[in-house]
Formats: structure tokens, C-alpha cells, sequence
């Protein structure tokens, strides 16, 4: 079968038109590789991208972990999983990052018990999911209200957690970051960092309290209707970008990559079991 | 018998001047429809082709969503009483931030029309000071304050509740200064001449004529209210949106939650809608007779 | 000459208004005191007291100012000595490698001193190896970042004042001419402009700097397209992006509007007790209205976004959905009102059907249903402001994108104003359109329909 | 030529046509009297099957009339047009069109949905007001026009139906004298000219014994009286109405000079 | 104790008091007559100081009233009650609570808010109504009450303010003549039993001429008579309305016993 038209999703943490700018090199490279109409979409939040990739008026989209886990048990036939960013240092994984206000006088997570605790975003892998699993196994309790946290919870996304957190609405939080580079930075890349840039916080007044093991990094996904030469092709688009044109890559790609590289679906088959948990 | 007219027209004047009057109102007539089909179609077109998916494509998945929230929530109806239970506080919150935002909203709407009334306003050359002051408190969206006071008080209830009792006082205040206009000034003047101060006017002479009409615009706007209550919640703002949001953007997995929150709300919209027209209908008719 | 009945004498009569007033006080007391213990109740629900605390007058600081200024950074990467100068920090309001504004004095050569005039005496100077801030009445301090010892500050002796932040890696300082960070990685300092800096024409564009005049005579000789093209196109602004926007938003609520309006109209004919014989389908059809009605707009905009993915026409079909509930009861109420004697003249000269809704009923119930559509055209275009933030489209998107990722105000406020602008443009042109459109209904008959308190209230 | 048959309503209980029996030879002007409730707009409602019949029939040039459905009754309705007492007219409409409602059976149903009537009907219906002195407010909508034009108008659309017969339930119980006496001029005219039926109901003695040519009395359902206007005595006219000795007839009069009479009479007696 | 001086009412261009000066030096009751338009309404608001002067002065007891403002003016207001001719009550509240309105001026706005009145007051209240003979209402909505039983509340609530002059602006005009006596005899009792000043508004006659001790004529807003009742004769009346020999003293007459005379003579007349 043939495709009249080839639509991205953009998933949030920027302006909408930021995304839609960042991105609009590689929809001109699409348009031009594929042969027919491609648009960009940036929906307000992480389920808008997933609610279109499961109705296929998506086809293509730049998933978190949780995101395609959530995709996939919704819908085991609906996407599949290509590629993956690989960061400079060759990994590709990035941390969840637990962190509070420095004149608070919280440095651990010990220091939490009873007080507020943020999430971000229900379906964000380091603003909800892995630290829903892994500070519970530090604690040794749950994360519902008054369990061990006084209050737990969501702030919406990234940017809120940190705001809330530095406002004193929270007094811990997490959120995302690459590990790399120095905290007072905010790190190389990541929320934090985007805050600092914007001048919103000053990384003197927090401090980390916790960190994630690493996280893999969400996976580029086709939808799995697509006819085989557009994925191949596509596929082939994606793998070649950050050589071909750096430039546009840095953009799609949220920041310096070393590059992409080939996965399945097997790569998160821990973090779909870690959803399935969350799940009632 | 004729009727005696200044201007002798004939028949075929008047055949004329008729048939001139319609040949143009057709013309209009035809254009304003063709235009109006015409922009119809356009705006269609282009929504459609601004959208991600097509009008013709997905209108047979229309209930593709409500299945699979339905299927979930089916297969765990055991759990939804507890659901229930569970997520009436954040009801109650919703319905709080609903109705003291309509208090909130009734006082300020209140003083806002008494202010731009003429023949009640105490500065009668500053009434369109107050039309503006109302008509901006209308025009910005609730959603747009609720961001930015979440931004300045952080999350929760009061940003919410401050955005809607600003567009509810916008609202309220100009229905109540059409309401005022239709009161009789009889009474103020009657208090005025023994003295009273402006307020001691207004609640004693206006106040009572106007009230019912006040109270039934009022229950109508707490309707209201708990929809944009429940919607900023989405946002952030507390209350059954912001669980009904979380329950949604997890999906599967926690659809019977999603299900639950959306009975509670749903429930309680319709009830107070009854309720509440039952009682608009009382008041109004009471306040006829 | 007071004639009164046995049991009315002032003296009982007294005692009855006593008790009257008594009841009224309480009554009065009462209602007052209440809302009073309710509004209580919510202030403790709401934890206002706590609120005060939280009020963040920083960020309504930054807010503000953020909203009519701009900042230029800056920046020494103290890894290679590279300064880069940008308007607000973005790539796109960066300027060319090797140009800079003139309060900035860049060195020849990489690594060179580049220095930065934030005037009244504020001097900035990246030095070779280190970073060195004049502040007038306080003193020179000097930081000089290394890998391995972190950030080493050298402040005039005394103690630290509160609007300079130090720690081993970092040093923050924030005066009313500009602020200045320095940590192992990089040094930053901000310069705070007024006004919308890049509004009209981004920095790669020829006309930046230029006056309105010079604009105008360049436009008058032939450039206009180019000069709109460029203004179109601004890569800050994105002035086109933001119009389409503000179109989207117009057009969910346009589509929305009248298309609940067309759906409406003959669901309501079978709600509408005198034309629908059939009782259960009647109760059928009211019960769904009430259905759409209560369901609400946004969820319908989660349901349908399933279907139709992200975009305008998800948020106009939510739009019409609901509405087509709250159409459906105001026009079957509207139907309910109609005067049988029309209908019945028009029936008797042997009219199909078809024509004596035509004639009828249908005259009869425009006003209605036009004034309707109108005051819902106008609270539409709010709905699709908050809509469009769900679904992804339209001016709400951009709007609360900008808010949440809480940065860049200015946009926000920009974005605030169209809104507003918008709102009460849809506001005045309802209104005028209604007095245009349903003229024969003077004043008079306006205000009959209001006393009778059917005015239906818009959201 | 109009055979009614033991024609009988029923609501509920209450009869409000009774085994009416009626038959005209010939076109003619027929006056209706009786007191309120006596069955008289019932009786022409069933003639023009805006209600249906209980029991009973209604024959029109032998053709049974009670018993037609969809387009033939339709087709009946045309032929017998019906003014009605409040106009009903389309207020928000104006004049001409009004009176184009006359040819709704004869135009397609698509057509006429955009109000789209032929020229030719338009230049009719302006000669039929013409005709009744109201051409120059052709162009008003009916909302503009006081009663006795209203009524004009009414009886414009009807005319424009071409009917074989005209009914009219009490036409100028809503008009003052003046416009009372244009209305049933008007009405008079157009059965002698046009050599039309009207069944016309009235409330009044007076207006009856002078427009029409036949009067037929109701009484609680029932035709009590038919014969000529100079055999309605005021002793039938008491037997008609039930009313005792305090009946006078000046009290329902509309009639101008009957009117003045009355006024002369009431200061006489002061 | 009231002077008024080269008091004047601009309207635009149009003057309704025209220089009006009056001195009254004792209480006493005062009608004021003239025909409609002449500027009577607009001279007693300017007393009462609910509409502002153009020019001129008012002067009680040698202060000035026409430049107060705020506090003052409203105090003013009620040491000088106005009856209205349409009443002015609140319709929806009760008759005690409308007498009680006099006191406003004297309680607190809050408390006046909560209905706070003393006890004494509402006592007091019921004794003003008992002595206008509409006691057995006091609880009743003041809508529900007859026009004169609702003057009556009026002139309570003007005694409720225990004012030093009462000004009432055509208090019968709207009431039938049974009414219009009781209310002008309980406005005559209060001047005569509590020697408060009363100034009416009256457009008849025989009215002032009945009640009053002095009468004051106005036309096109100047005082054209001040005097005596008795010196209003048929003359100086017709100078007064400025009206034609058909000027008929009768016809403006609420007497009751003149009313039947003039039916009399009207019958006569027929
Ligand atoms: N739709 C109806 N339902 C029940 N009863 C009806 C209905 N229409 C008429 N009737 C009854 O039938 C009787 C005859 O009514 P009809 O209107 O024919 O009288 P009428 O002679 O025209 O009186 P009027 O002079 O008041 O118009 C009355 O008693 C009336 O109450
Ligand atoms: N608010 C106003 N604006 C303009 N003109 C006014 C106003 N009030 C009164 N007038 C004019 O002032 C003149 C005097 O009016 P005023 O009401 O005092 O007369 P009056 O003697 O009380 O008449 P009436 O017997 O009709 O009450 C009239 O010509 C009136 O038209
Ligand atoms: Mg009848
Ligand atoms: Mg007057």
C-alpha cells in the first residue's frame, strides 16, 4: 500500500514552536526522501503523542521509555522501535535525579520522610516511572500519600517539578538529567539545565539527593503499518543525520549526540515489566 | 376603501419596487448562503488538513478510546466503588474551588454592576471605567490566569479559584447591570431622601428587587464553574481534573480509575444542573408572582 | 380613628414584630454567616494562610520584568575562551562569530579579554584566566575557574551581601545592572534591556536596526515583500506561526460553533415536546443532550483525539459535540415556545410538512437560535483557547507551552494581549452581528425575552 | 356543491360537533352564529381537516373529504382556505410573502425552502392586495401592519389559494368597527364577484344578518337554526344564544352606526 | 427657621426654577400649586437637597443647606423628610422595615446591613403606624398594601425620621379621593400635633385651600402667588394655571364631596 502523507510527533519539555523549529529540518528531509506531505505535531503532553500513535494518525515520534512501554501494552502491534540516541560518551542512557532546596537542610531521601514529594509527568520514565520503583526500594515503603512521603505528587512535567521544588510547593522532587558534567551547571543537558539557562534557578540553592541507575534512552518509533520501504528509509534518514547534517541532528535530537543506533523492542522489555507493576 | 396614502402608487410601482426588493434580497440571499457554505467547507478543509489524523479516518474509530476505557473499567468493576470513595475528595475540592469562586465572584460582580448602573453608580462618570474592567475580566480565559498564578502560588486550588472568580465577577457583572437597569429607581430615591449612605441604597433598594434574578444567574454560573473548575485541574490546579488527567495519561492500567473520576464528575454535573435549573425555574417564577 | 381587630393592639403587635425582626436577624445572620463558616471552611481547605508564605515575589519579580525586558547574554566557554554574544541566550538571536553589540568589546583573538560595559561603572572582564566584575561601592571580585580546584573567588573582605551567592563551584551575582555566573564550565553574564527586543526583525535580517523610517522609504522603493517577508518569518517571534494560531483557535470555535448549530437543529425538533409525538424518544433525545452536555468539552477532546489525532479539527468536533447538547436544550426549549397559530395557518392552505417547518417554525425561532449561536461564537473562542492547550493546536498551546516551560514572558504577554484582543474582537463582532441580524426584534421584545428570565446564560 | 353528513367531534367526553348536517346547492355567503363553545370553529376546522372528524361525513362535489390523506388532503386544504381570527400570519415575514404561503401545495417543497416563488405569483399576489387596498405595504413585514390589514392580508393569502370556498372563524373579533367593516366588505366582495363560498363564523347578530345570505345557528354542538338572515327574530336569536330577557342585541354589535345607535341609547337612558 | 433665596434650576437652557425666595419664619403648612412643568417637584428636590441647585440659596435656621456635601447633606436630608408621589417605598420588604428606613441616616451601614435596629426604634415604628391607622399591616410586604395604605407607610417613614419639615410632592395624586382625604388629614394632624412644617405639592385647589395655611403659587418655575388660602380666588387660580375661561375649579377637584357634586352636574348637564 502506499502512504498520502507522513506525520512526526514531537513529544513536550519545549516550546511548542521551539520543537516544531528544531525539528522542521528533518520534516524537509522527510518530505523530500519520501515523496509525499509530511507535517510536524506537538501535542501538550506525553499521552497526546501516544494517543496518535495508537489511533495511526502518527507515524512517526520520538518516544520516552515509559511512553513506549505504555504505547506497547496498549497496543502491542501499533509501533516498533528503530533507533536510539547515542550519548558522546557512548551510552545511552541518561538518570532520574532526586533533588531538593540546599537551605531546607534535606541532603537524602531520609531527610523526605513526611514531607511533599513531586513527580512530573505520569508517563515520563525519569519523572515518574523508575523512581517509583527504585526510591520505594530504598525507603522500604510505598509511594502513596502519607506512607512514607507526607504527600506525593504530580506536578505536570519537568519544568514544574523544579519550579515547584525551588517555590518550596515541593520539598523534593526529580527530574531528568545526562550525568554528566558538573551539578552546578545543572549538568551537560537535561531540565535542570534548561532551567538554568533560563535563569529560573540557582543551582547553589539545590542539592542532589538522590539518582537513578541508568535509564534507557526512549527509542525512535514507526508505526508498524507503515509500508516497508518507508520504514527502511526513513530508518536509513535517521541513522545518517548526525554525519549528514549535525546541525539539524543537534536539533532533533535535543542536544550534542555521538549518533543513533539500531534497537528492538527487547531493550525495554525491564522497563514494560517496571509499568506493568505501576499498573492496577 | 383604499387606504389613503400621501404617495399615489399604481400596481405596478409597487410590482416594481417589489420585484426589485426580491430580485436583490435573492442576490444577497445567494451570496451570503454561497459564502457561507463556501467558508464552511474552506474552514473544514483546512482544519482537516491541519489535523493529524482525517475527519473520514478516524470517524470510524470515534469510540475506539471509550472501548478501551470501558473494557478496563468492566473488567475491574469490583474496584470501582472503592475508586469512588477514594477520589470523592478530590470532588469536594473541585466542587470548593467551583462554588467559593462563585461567591467570590457574585460580591465583586455584585459591586461591579451596582458601580456601572446608571442611576445607581455612585461615580456616575467613571461607569465605563467599570464596562472596561468587566469586559477584560470576561475576555481573558481562566486558563490564562490559573497558568500564571500557578506560576506566582504554586500549584492547587487557589489559582484556580482566583482565575474563575475573576471571569465570574466579568460575567456576572454585566448580566446583573441588565438586570439593574430593569429595576425601579423608585426606592433608591425614596432612600436617598432620608439620608442613606450609597451602600445602605443599594442593599435596601436595589438589592430586593433585583435578588432572585442575581441568585438564579448565579447557580447558573456555578454550573458553569464546575466544568472550568474540573478543566483547570488539567492544568494543574487540583481537584478531580488534575486525578482525572494523571488516571488518563496513564491509560491502560488505570482506565478504571479514569472511569471512576469521569462518573463522579459526570454525576455531579448532571445533578447540580438539575438541581439547580429546578431551582432557577422556582426562583424566577417566585419572583413573578 | 385606628380601627383595629381585638387581638391587634400595638402592645401584641409589638411583641409580633419583635419576633418578626428576631427572625430576621437570624435569618440575616444566618446567610451572611454561613458563607462566612464556608468561605472558612475553604480557606483552611485551601491552605490559604500557607499560601501567603509560598507567594513567590521572585518569580512575580521575574515575571514582570521578564514580560517588557530581554536579556543578552554573554558567554565564555572557559574550556576553549570562546565568547558568544546572544539575545537571550537562543541560537536564533545569537550574533555573527565576531560581531558583538557595542557595550561588549570582544578580544582579537580567542582567549583574549573581552570586555563588557553594563555601565554606571559595572565592568565586566573575561580575562585570560580569570573573570573579574567591578561593582561601584562594593569592590573588585575576582573568580577563577579550574577543572580540578572548582571556582575560586576572591571577594572584598568583609561579609558576603545576600545578592551574591558563592559555593566551591559557582559564583552567582545579581546586581540592578546585570548578573554575572562563573562555574568550572563557563561564565555568563546577562545585560537586561526594555522593551521586545528582535519584535520586528531578527538580527540576520537587513532591516534590523533600522527606524520606521528607514523601513517605510526601503518598503516605498520596492523592498516591501522582502521587508514583510522578513517580518513574517521572524524566527523569534514567529509572527506567522502565532497568526495561524490565533486562525486555528478562530476556526475549532467557528466549526464548532455552527456545526453544533446544524446537528442541533433537528435533534432538537424530536426534544421539542409539540413536534415529537413519541414520549420515549423524546426522553431518548433529551437524555443524550444532557449526555453531551455533561461530559464536557474536554473530555470529549481526550476521547476524539484518539480518533483524530492532534490538531485543530479534534478541538472543533469537542467543540461541536458539546455543543450540540447545549444547542439541542436551548432550541428545544426554543421549539417549545413556538405559536401554534402560525404554524397552523401555514398547515391550512395545505402546506407539505417540509414547508410548514419552513414557514412555520423556522421564522419563529431564528432570533433564538441566532442570538444563540452568536453568544456561544464568542465563549467558543475562550473553550478553544484551553482546548487547543489539550489537544495541541491554536494559540492556547503555544500559550501554556510558553507558561509552562517558564521561560521567555515577553512571549507570553504577547500572547496574553492577542488573546484578550481576540476574545473581545469576537465579543464585539457577536454583538454587532446580533443588533444587525435581529433587528426586528427592537429593544422592546429584547427585554420581554429577558424579564421572562429565559435568557440563557453563556458559559 | 359542500354536503356535511351527522358530522360530529368529540373531546374526551364533551361533544363539541353534534350530528351537524349542512348542505349548500349553490355558492353562497353563510354567516355562523352561536354562543363561545357552541362548536362553530370546531365545525369549520373539521371542514378545512385541520381536525378530523369523530363520526360523520364530508362530501365536495361528491367527493368524501373526511377520509383524505397526505397529498390529497393537502390538495383539499388548498381548495378551501382558512382565515383565522388572530391572522396567524408569519409575523417576521413580510407582506408579500405572506401571501405567497397561498401557493405552498402547487410549488415543489425544494423550491419553496429558499423561498424561491415565481415572478408571476409575486405580481398576483400584489394585484390580490391591491385589490384589497393594501398593495403600498407590500414590502412590511406583517408585524408592521395594524389588525384590520393583518386580516387583509389573511384574506389576501387566501385568495391566492384560488379556493373554491373560504372559511373564516371569526374574522373581525379582533378588529375594531372600523376595520371590522373593511374586513367583511372585503369578504362580501370577493363571494360576489368571485362567486366564492364563505362559511364565515361570526359573533354577532348584526354582521350577519347584513353580509350573508343563509345564517346557520349553533347551539352546544348542535345546528339549531338555518334559513334566511330575515328570519333570525330576536326570539330565535334568544333560542340560539340561551340567554334570557337581559339579551340585547346592540351589546354584540359591531356595526358603526349601530354602535353610535347604542351610545345614543345609553345617554338617553342617563 | 427656612429661607429660601433666588433659588434656580437649570435644566440646559431649560429653567425650571426660575428665582424662586420664600421665607418662612414659623411652622406652618404650606401648599404649593401650579400646573405640571412649573417647577414644584424640581423645588422641593433642591430642598431636600436630591438635586443641586444652579443658583441661590437655601438657608434653615441660618445655615446654609445648598453647599453641603457628604456626611453633612445626608444628615440634612434627614431632618427634612419627602413624601413622593409614587411613594418610593421597597416594594418586596415589609411595612415596619420601610417605616424603619427613616432611621438610616442615624445607624451604622454595617449594622443597618444585618438588620440590626433597636428594639425601640421598631416600637416606635409600630406606634407612628398605629397613629396613621395602618397598624394591623406592619407586617405585611409593602407591594401588597392599597396606594393610600402605601403613602401612608411613606409619611410614617418620614415621622420615623422625626424630621423638623416634611416636603411632599403630590402625595395624592396617584390615590382616589377616599385615600387622598385620609392621607391630607394625617399630614394636617402631624402639623398640628407635632408643629413640624409641611410642605406639599398639590394640583388642586380646593386641596390647599382646605389643608393649608399658606399657599404658594408657581408657573414656569417663578412664585406668582404667596399668600393666604383665602385670597386664592377664582381669579388669581386662573392666573396661576394661566389657564382660559374654560378653566373649571371643579375638574381638578379630589373632595369627595365636590366629586359627587360634579357628577351631579355632569348628569345634569347630559
Ligand atoms: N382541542 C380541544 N380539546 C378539548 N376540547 C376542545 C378543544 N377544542 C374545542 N374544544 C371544546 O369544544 C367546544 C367547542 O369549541 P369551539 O372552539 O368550536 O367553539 P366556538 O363556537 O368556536 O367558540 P368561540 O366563540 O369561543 O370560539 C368547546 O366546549 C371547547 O371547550
Ligand atoms: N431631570 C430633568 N431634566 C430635564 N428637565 C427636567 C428634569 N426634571 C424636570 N425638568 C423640567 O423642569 C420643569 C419643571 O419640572 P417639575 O417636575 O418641577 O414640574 P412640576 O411642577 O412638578 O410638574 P408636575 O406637576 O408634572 O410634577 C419641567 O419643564 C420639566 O420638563
Ligand atoms: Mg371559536
Ligand atoms: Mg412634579
Amino acid at each position: 500500500e502506499e502512504i498520502t502523507q507522513f506525520r512526526i510527533g514531537l513529544l513536550g519539555g519545549e516550546n511548542a514552536q521551539d520543537r516544531l523549529n528544531n525539528n522542521e529540518c528533518l520534516r524537509a528531509k522527510t518530505e523530500e526522501l519520501l515523496g509525499v506531505e509530511t507535517k510536524l505535531f506537538a501535542p501538550a503532553d506525553y499521552n497526546g503523542v501516544i494517543q496518535g500513535l495508537l489511533g495511526g494518525t502518527l507515524d512517526m515520534a520520538w518516544l520516552g521509555a515509559s511512553g513506549y512501554a505504555k504505547t506497547y501494552l496498549s497496543d502491542p502491534e501499533a509501533v516498533e522501535p528503530i533507533l536510539v540516541k547515542v550519548n558522546e560518551d557512548g551510552g545511552y542512557g541518561y538518570y532520574s535525579v532526586g533533588f531538593a532546596r540546599a537551605d531546607s537542610g534535606i541532603t537524602s531521601l531520609e531527610d523526605m520522610q513526611g514531607k511533599v514529594f513531586g513527580f512530573g509527568d505520569p508517563n515520563s520514565t525519569s519523572g515518574f516511572l523508575i523512581p517509583s520503583i527504585e526510591i520505594p526500594e530504598i525507603t522500604g515503603a510505598t509511594m502513596t500519600s502519607g506512607d512514607y512521603f507526607g504527600e506525593v505528587k504530580f506536578s505536570g512535567g519537568h519544568e514544574q517539578t523544579i519550579v515547584g521544588v525551588n517555590n518550596g510547593d515541593f520539598d523534593g522532587g526529580v527530574t531528568w538529567a545526562d550525568g554528566l558534567g558538573n551539578w552546578e551547571d545543572g549538568y551537560n543537558s537535561g531540565a535542570l539545565r534548561r532551567a538554568v539557562d533560563a535563569g529560573l534557578v540557582d543551582m547553589n540553592d539545590l542539592v542532589q539527593i538522590w539518582q537513578s541507575k541508568p535509564i534507557p534512552e526512549g527509542p525512535i518509533v514507526l508505526r508498524k503499518d507503515l509500508p516497508e520501504d518507508v520504514k527502511v528509509k526513513f530508518t536509513a534518514l535517521m541513522a545518517s543525520l548526525p554525519s549528514m547534517d549535525p546541525e539539524c541532528a543537534y536539533g532533533v535530537l535535543s542536544g550534542e549526540a555521538k549518533g543513533v543506533m539500531p534497537i528492538g523492542h527487547d531493550a525495554y522489555q525491564a522497563i514494560i515489566e517496571a509499568r506493568k507493576l505501576k499498573s492496577n | 376603501m383604499a387606504d389613503l396614502t400621501a404617495a399615489p402608487l399604481t400596481t405596478a410601482d409597487i410590482r416594481a419596487q417589489y420585484g426589485e426588493m426580491t430580485r436583490r434580497k435573492r442576490l444577497y440571499g445567494g451570496i451570503i448562503l454561497v459564502v457561507f457554505v463556501a467558508l464552511m467547507m474552506a474552514g473544514f478543509r483546512t482544519a482537516d488538513g491541519r489535523n493529524a489524523g482525517s475527519f473520514y479516518d478516524g470517524i470510524t474509530h470515534v469510540f475506539d478510546y471509550p472501548n478501551e476505557v470501558l473494557a478496563e473499567a468492566s473488567e475491574k468493576v469490583t474496584e470501582l466503588p472503592g475508586h469512588l470513595v477514594n477520589f470523592f475528595p478530590a470532588l469536594i475540592e473541585t466542587l470548593n474551588i467551583a462554588a467559593a469562586s462563585t461567591l467570590v465572584g457574585l460580591v465583586f460582580g455584585t459591586l461591579l454592576s451596582l458601580l456601572s448602573t446608571r442611576g445607581m453608580a455612585p461615580w456616575p462618570r467613571l461607569i465605563p471605567l467599570f464596562r472596561r474592567i468587566m469586559d477584560i475580566c470576561r475576555a481573558i480565559p481562566e486558563i490564562v490566569i490559573a497558568l500564571v498564578l500557578i506560576f506566582l502560588l504554586g500549584g492547587g486550588p487557589v489559582p484556580a479559584m482566583i482565575a474563575i472568580a475573576i471571569h465570574t465577577a466579568g460575567a456576572l457583572g454585566k448580566l446583573f447591570s441588565e438586570v439593574n437597569e430593569n429595576a425601579s429607581l423608585k426606592p433608591v430615591e425614596g432612600l436617598e431622601s432620608v439620608g442613606s449612605s450609597w451602600g445602605q441604597r443599594m442593599w435596601l433598594g436595589v438589592i430586593p428587587q433585583v435578588g432572585p434574578n442575581y441568585v438564579s444567574y448565579a447557580l447558573l454560573r456555578f454550573e458553569i464553574n464546575i466544568r472550568a473548575s474540573a478543566i483547570l485541574g488539567f492544568v494543574g490546579a487540583g481537584g478531580i481534573g488534575y486525578e482525572l488527567k494523571n488516571a488518563m495519561s496513564w491509560g491502560q492500567g488505570r482506565y478504571d480509575e479514569a472511569a471512576a473520576i469521569f462518573l463522579l464528575l459526570f454525576i455531579t454535573i448532571v445533578v447540580v444542573d438539575q438541581i439547580s435549573s429546578g431551582m432557577r425555574d422556582r426562583l424566577i417564577h417566585g419572583a413573578k408572582a | 380613628m385606628t380601627i383595629l381587630e381585638a387581638d391587634l393592639t400595638p402592645a401584641t403587635l409589638k411583641q409580633d414584630m419583635d419576633r418578626l425582626f428576631f427572625k430576621k436577624k437570624l435569618l440575616n445572620f444566618a446567610v451572611p454567616a454561613l458563607i462566612l463558616v464556608y468561605m472558612g471552611y475553604v480557606f483552611v481547605a485551601f491552605d490559604m494562610a500557607g499560601l501567603w508564605q509560598r507567594v513567590s515575589w521572585q518569580n512575580a519579580q521575574t515575571l514582570v520584568s521578564d514580560t517588557y525586558s530581554y536579556k543578552t547574554h554573554v558567554t565564555r566557554d572557559n574550556r576553549d575562551g570562546s565568547v558568544s554574544v546572544a539575545i537571550e541566550g537562543e541560537r536564533k538571536g545569537a550574533y555573527p562569530e565576531g560581531d558583538s553589540p557595542a557595550w561588549v568589546s570582544l578580544g582579537e583573538t580567542a582567549g583574549a579579554e573581552t570586555a563588557i560595559d553594563l555601565e554606571n561603572g559595572h565592568l565586566v572582564r573575561f580575562g585570560a584566566e580569570s573573570i573579574e566584575y567591578d561593582i561601584p561601592g562594593y569592590g573588585l571580585v575576582r573568580a577563577t575557574p579550574t577543572r580540578a580546584k572548582g571556582v575560586q573567588a576572591e571577594l572584598p573582605a568583609g561579609d558576603v551581601p545576600d545578592w551574591i551567592s558563592v559555593s566551591k563551584n559557582r559564583l552567582a551575582i545579581k546586581t540592578d545592572a546585570g548578573r554575572l555566573t562563573v562555574t568550572r564550565n563557563r561564565a555568563e553574564v546577562f545585560r537586561y534591556f526594555n522593551g521586545w527586543e528582535l519584535f520586528f526583525f531578527t538580527l540576520d535580517s537587513p532591516y534590523h536596526g533600522l527606524s520606521i523610517g528607514e523601513v517605510l522609504t526601503r518598503a516605498a522603493t520596492g523592498e516591501a515583500g522582502a521587508i514583510l517577508n522578513d517580518f513574517w518569518n521572524n524566527k523569534m517571534w514567529r509572527h506567522r506561526d502565532v497568526a495561524w494560531a490565533i486562525a486555528e483557535t478562530l476556526l475549532m470555535a467557528f466549526l464548532g460553533t455552527i456545526g453544533a448549530g446544524i446537528v442541533a437543529l433537528p435533534l432538537a425538533f424530536i426534544a421539542a415536546r409539540n413536534f415529537s409525538p413519541f414520549g420515549p424518544l423524546r426522553f431518548v433525545a433529551r437524555r443524550f443532550f444532557d449526555f453531551l452536555r455533561g461530559v464536557d468539552s474536554l473530555i470529549w477532546t481526550v476521547v476524539l483525539a484518539r480518533a483524530f489525532g492532534p490538531g485543530p479539527l479534534t478541538g472543533a468536533l469537542a467543540i461541536l459535540v458539546t455543543d450540540t447538547g447545549t444547542f439541542g436544550k436551548i432550541f428545544s426549549e426554543a421549539l417549545e415556545n413556538v405559536d401554534e397559530k402560525q404554524i397552523e395557518g401555514i398547515a391550512s392552505t395545505g402546506a407539505k410538512p417540509a414547508q410548514r417547518y419552513r414557514f412555520g417554525v423556522i421564522p419563529q425561532i431564528t432570533p433564538v437560535l441566532l442570538s444563540q449561536l452568536l453568544y456561544f461564537l464568542e465563549s467558543n473562542t475562550r473553550s478553544a483557547t484551553i482546548i487547543g492547550a489539550i489537544t495541541g493546536g491554536g494559540i492556547g498551546l503555544l500559550l501554556t507551552q510558553a507558561i509552562i516551560t517558564q521561560k521567555d514572558w515577553e512571549e507570553v504577554a504577547y500572547y496574553i494581549v492577542l488573546i484578550i484582543l481576540m476574545v473581545m474582537m469576537m465579543d464585539w463582532l457577536s454583538g454587532w452581528l446580533r443588533r444587525r441580524l435581529i433587528k426586528g426584534e427592537g429593544g422592546k421584545t429584547k427585554r420581554k425575552a429577558r424579564a421572562d428570565g429565559k435568557a440563557f446564560l453563556l458559559p | 356543491m359542500l354536503r356535511i353528513d351527522k358530522l360530529t367531534k368529540r373531546f374526551g367526553d364533551k361533544i363539541a360537533v353534534d350530528a351537524a348536517t349542512l348542505d349548500i346547492d349553490k355558492p353562497c355567503m353563510i354567516g355562523v352564529i352561536g354562543r363561545s363553545g357552541a362548536g362553530k370553529s370546531t365545525l369549520l376546522r373539521m371542514i378545512n381537516r385541520l381536525s378530523d372528524a369523530s363520526e360523520g361525513r364530508i362530501l365536495f362535489e361528491d367527493r368524501e373529504i373526511t377520509g383524505l390523506r397526505g397529498n390529497a388532503k393537502r390538495a383539499w386544504q388548498s381548495d378551501c382556505a382558512m382565515i383565522f381570527q388572530q391572522f396567524n400570519l408569519v409575523p417576521r415575514m413580510d407582506v408579500v410573502s405572506n401571501v405567497l404561503h397561498g401557493t405552498l401545495n402547487r410549488r415543489s417543497t425544494f423550491a419553496t425552502m429558499f423561498n424561491l416563488f415565481p415572478m408571476d405569483d409575486i405580481h398576483r399576489a400584489i394585484d390580490i392586495l391591491d385589490r384589497l387596498g393594501i398593495a403600498e405595504h407590500a414590502a412590511k413585514r406583517a408585524e408592521a401592519l395594524s389588525g384590520g390589514q393583518q386580516q387583509r392580508v389573511a384574506i389576501a393569502r387566501a385568495l391566492m389559494q384560488d379556493p373554491k370556498i373560504i372559511l373564516a372563524d371569526e374574522p373581525i373579533a379582533s378588529l375594531d368597527p372600523m376595520n371590522a367593516q373593511t374586513v367583511m366588505e372585503a369578504l362580501r366582495r370577493i363571494h360576489e364577484e368571485d362567486g366564492r363560498t364563505v362559511i364565515a363564523n361570526l359573533h354577532t347578530l348584526d354582521t350577519a344578518r347584513r353580509y350573508c345570505d343563509r345564517v346557520i345557528g349553533m347551539r352546544d354542538g348542535r345546528i339549531v337554526f338555518d334559513g334566511l338572515p330575515e328570519q333570525l327574530t330576536t326570539g330565535v336569536a334568544r333560542e340560539i344564544y340561551g340567554a334570557d330577557a337581559s339579551f340585547s342585541e346592540a351589546a354584540t354589535s359591531t356595526e358603526i352606526d349601530t354602535l353610535d345607535a347604542t351610545i345614543r341609547a345609553e345617554m338617553a337612558e342617563a
